[in-house]
């Protein structure tokens, strides 16, 4: 063992560095890319903030961070309400909930395309007009099984005795749900919360298939990809590593307060 | 009757079709301090929920000053339970914890803040009263969950293991404590443990449970001195099973003959068990003259426990397995050693004889 | 509680049932039209298997199909590959591991359109020419933090002691990782294949941007991404429900097989 | 010394800053049993693991017949482990298990077929040779665990708290069958465990472990009648201490006065402890005349055990808490009730003295 492990050790770290380098490369070259002054890919000639300030200078692009921040907003809200109380009745009535835990696990892996589609069908069935209010409506079915998700493996941490203590200290249901369990839940909820806004802004094919025709409802990914027609800019990239850093600063505290909340 | 305070009348509770709890009937009297004892899986702790209404009983009645409380919900119910996991409210602080409790009793803050005081001076809580549950001990924690279930004033408190989660220091300590704050306070306990000692020290009285049902409900002496059944005698210390025969006057044991024993009750030819604590059985080279029951065995492990040693042997015929305790003093004299031939011998009156 | 709990139940009931009938109604829509005689969605005529058959007729829907499971099959083989022995040494090496965790899981949250373009411009610097073999590595690479996971739960729940016992009666560690890790953690590892040959059926973008131009390297989705450009045909609901069926079919065995693998 | 297997010199394992061993030096005879007893995170464990190969000392060496095999892996140590939690194979069967070891030493199929069989036999397995060790039972699972290492014939056999997994019955059989396995076979065991009554029972000698250090190495009996310091005695069994200071020819105990008792090494003026064992002290109404030592005290409860009676009392001056073991038959001659003021006296022989 004594020596062996050592080596051994060394062997597994040097693949550890192999695979990080190949996950990460890809995203580390999109990073510097759009700091690099030149605009083209294969020469580098000095850093440079440029693009960013040209994304902030353009009105499609401001409008579209504007509409993705509403729907991404109004969605989370109404995906963390109802995921939330969806996520308490499951693991309430723990017996019905095998079909039920199958429907809801199905429902997070359900192709995105897929989910776009029959979203499309239905509202053309309803003969819904197409707009924001239908993409909020679409991330928030989206949604909800992840925010489902995030608020059990909390629950499963939840001591129900708890919850029995209150009953037994004189309390009624909406008092110990009030006083005694949201208070407990709530790091969960809000990690939940954050996973929600994070998916919301980062969903690009429900957006563009349930967005209806026009500029109006256009969203941060759809104008990506309507810029990358043309090629991929330096600006495409700023703009990509500016989504990314986004939903990473939003995951790292859903993380933090799910591992807070997980004690 | 006047001195009954709850009844458990024929008690049930079936899940799917397990009987977790077996048409219990069971009388708690005011300000006693009684045991629930059984293994884990006994229903013991089933019981205590239906009692709290945590479940309701797929068949009979739970009276309190009988008056029917079987369908009241637990909040509605005088009686507080202590749950072993303790349950205390992570986000509040000691006070909180245990002012919860009134203020849903929409008792005045004058009267909340004399009364937590009160039960926080009592418990000892004093100097950890602003602090969180996560930074107690767990002595500390088990003072809160008992703080917070008596100041409610319930007519019952129900202990679900209470000192489980206890260290074998702090829960030897705790025990007296218990006990102590019972008699001062002068409500009934229900403690359920699955610790024979821990019931033994502290209960006035003691139901032992298996597999659903009461066992035997009787004083820790009688429980020890006059087992009802081969459960009890085994779980309540330990116990020397002698398989044999009902003759007259006695029990026929194979290869061993003859060995007299109390028969008034039994029928001549049923196969029993002839029960004698370790303690009790005698070690000697020679077959004592008078001695009224005596079996020859041969030695063959000896363990020394500090206060008393335990002596195991085989008896020469049959092999039946004997154990036997010798106090320290007593081992001093006899120096036993494995291999060694001796007789086991007892007084008539120190065994019992059980069928079942 | 007695009374009240089957009061609260029928409430809990209820509300479960309207959360679910908003998640699956759309999709019920979509199966439904993909049966309808009369091909338009507000008039039900009969059910139907022509839609179906129709796309057997396709070539365009074959081909994307075989280009599909030819994607899937290779980016599944190397991520399962590469994710399990990074799982093991990310369980391995504890210490190092609470950034490396961080890496991990945000590989799995990069928004899929910024790894497209990552993935595009970095095969674009190296001048890679795009066709089926960079969506396999695209996907691969798209694949690994998901393996990983699913490998990780599976070694929470593996007792190494079981390790250290093989190491104990005499066996070195290649024996040991034959004998007794794999055959232990095989049903998580076939549950994480499932998982990462799914995914890749199911997804588009980053199969879209690495595929390149032409026909030769359209997969599925990206097949019905081009159709539905004409409006949502009966066709293309037939499709996304034969997709869908598929992927839950795959899913629902990886789960159960990660189910059984946790015990 | 030929009859030394193992030693460990100055052994010394550091995980971060925390001393888990601190430099333990031990020695095991060939044939012994032996046990490393302590409470939990004493650094038993860790001790075991660095002489199974486990870990890597900080410091000091392993001797295996005075060969260094310090850095030898696991495989290679001609000892083998039983793992706390079995770690049985659950892929394999029970006769997989067992044959494992010896498939990786290369023995001839027929070889492996003997000697498992032969091993099977013994540990009473034939009837779950070809069965899985998730369908077996606690005891079984045990049973697998230790033919699985047996079968490797090892010099030593390590055995991590081999009986913590199993119910209380089963344990006492268990420790017997230990006991009367490793006399069969010849090979020295070390056992760890946190169980005192474990230790005493099985071992002929034990390791008393406290923060990383032995505390004492001796024989049960001498554990018990001569422990060495503080720990120890509190650790094994029962024990009162007794705060006073050295006198001469005694111990001044404040607001009791002077109580005789051996102060050979001991330097006047010292704060000590006073030990007695609970079953040592004699209660009685009257101060005993011939009394060396004796404590005026008064009982406050009284716990029935059944083979015994444990009386808790405190002293009238001071308030030392003191408990009595009294015999069941004692306790009928005397009957003690709550408040009752007693003299509590011990021969001077049966006191000693702790300085730390």
């Amino acid at each position: 063992m004594v020596k062996s492990v050592t080596k051994s050790n060394s062997v597994a770290l040097l693949y550890l560095v192999l695979v990080y380098a190949f996950l990460y490369i890809p995203i580390l070259v999109l990073m510097l890319l759009s700091l690099n002054k030149s605009g083209l890919p294969t020469v580098w000639s000095g850093a440079t903030l440029d693009w960013y300030a040209a994304l902030f200078r353009s009105t499609a692009i401001l409008s579209a961070a504007r509409n993705t921040l509403i729907v991404a907003t109004l969605s989370t809200i109404l995906a963390t309400v109802i995921g939330t109380l969806l996520a308490m009745g499951v693991e309430r009535g723990k017996r019905l909930s095998n079909s039920m835990e199958a429907l809801l696990f199905a429902q997070m892996i359900i192709p995105d395309i897929v989910l776009a589609i029959a979203l499309l069908s239905f509202f053309t069935l309803l003969k819904f007009t197409l707009g924001l209010h239908s993409i909020i409506i679409s991330h928030t079915v989206f949604n909800i099984a992840f925010v489902c998700a995030v608020v059990r493996t909390r629950l499963k941490h939840f001591d129900s005795a708890v919850v029995e203590a209150s009953y037994d200290l004189g309390a009624g249901v909406l008092t110990t749900f009030r006083r005694i369990t949201l208070p407990i839940i709530l790091p969960g909820v809000l990690a939940a919360a954050l996973l929600a806004f994070t998916l919301s802004v980062d969903e690009f094919i429900i957006a563009y298939f349930t967005a209806g025709a026009g500029q109006a409802s256009t969203t941060l990914p759809m104008q990506i990809y309507s810029m990358i027609r043309f090629g991929v800019t330096p600006e495409i990239n700023a703009m990509a590593t500016i989504v990314m850093l986004f939903s990473f600063t939003l995951l790292f505290f859903s993380q933090r307060l799910e591992k807070r909340s997980a004690l | 009757m006047s001195n009954i305070l709850l009844q458990a009348l024929g008690l049930s509770k079936h899940f799917n079709r397990v009987r977790a709890v077996d048409n219990v009937s069971v009388d708690f009297a005011n300000q006693e301090f009684f045991a629930l004892l059984g293994p884990s899986g006994c229903g013991k702790t089933t019981l205590l929920r239906l009692l709290a209404g945590f479940e309701s009983p797929s068949a009979g009645q739970i009276l309190l000053d009988n008056k029917d409380i079987t369908n009241l919900c637990p909040a509605h119910r005088p009686l507080n339970l202590m749950f072993q996991t303790y349950a205390l409210f992570p986000h509040m602080s000691v006070w909180q914890n245990i002012a919860y409790g009134l203020e849903m009793e929409n008792c005045t803050k004058m009267e909340i803040r004399e009364r937590v005081g009160q039960i926080v001076d009592m418990t000892q809580l004093t100097d950890y009263a602003q602090r969180k549950p996560a930074s107690l001990s767990g002595g500390q924690r088990q003072r809160v969950a008992l703080a917070r279930a008596l100041v409610k004033r319930p007519r019952m408190l129900l202990l679900d293991e209470p000192l489980a989660a206890l260290d074998k220091q702090l829960r030897t300590q705790m025990q007296l404590e218990l006990k102590r704050m019972q008699h001062e306070i002068g409500i009934t306990f229900l403690v359920v443990t699955h610790d024979q000692e821990e019931a033994l020290v502290m209960a006035d009285r003691v139901a032992v449970m298996n597999r659903g049902r009461v066992e035997q409900l009787a004083t820790p002496h009688v429980l020890y001195e006059r087992p009802r059944n081969r459960f009890v005698a085994g779980f309540i210390g330990a116990m020397n099973f002698i398989p044999g025969r009902v003759v007259e006057h006695g029990i026929e044991i194979a290869g061993n003959g003859f060995i007299s024993a109390r028969t008034d009750d039994l029928t001549i030819g049923d196969d029993v068990w002839l029960t004698v604590r370790p303690e009790r059985i005698l070690l000697t080279v020679e077959r004592p003259a008078q001695a009224e029951a005596a079996i020859e065995a041969a030695v063959f492990d000896i363990a020394y426990l500090g206060q008393d040693l335990k002596v195991h042997l085989k008896s020469k015929a049959g092999s039946i397995d004997i154990e036997v305790r010798v106090t320290s003093t007593e081992a001093e004299r006899n120096r036993f050693f494995p291999g060694q031939t001796l007789w086991c011998s007892w007084p008539a009156n120190q065994a019992s004889v059980l069928t079942c």
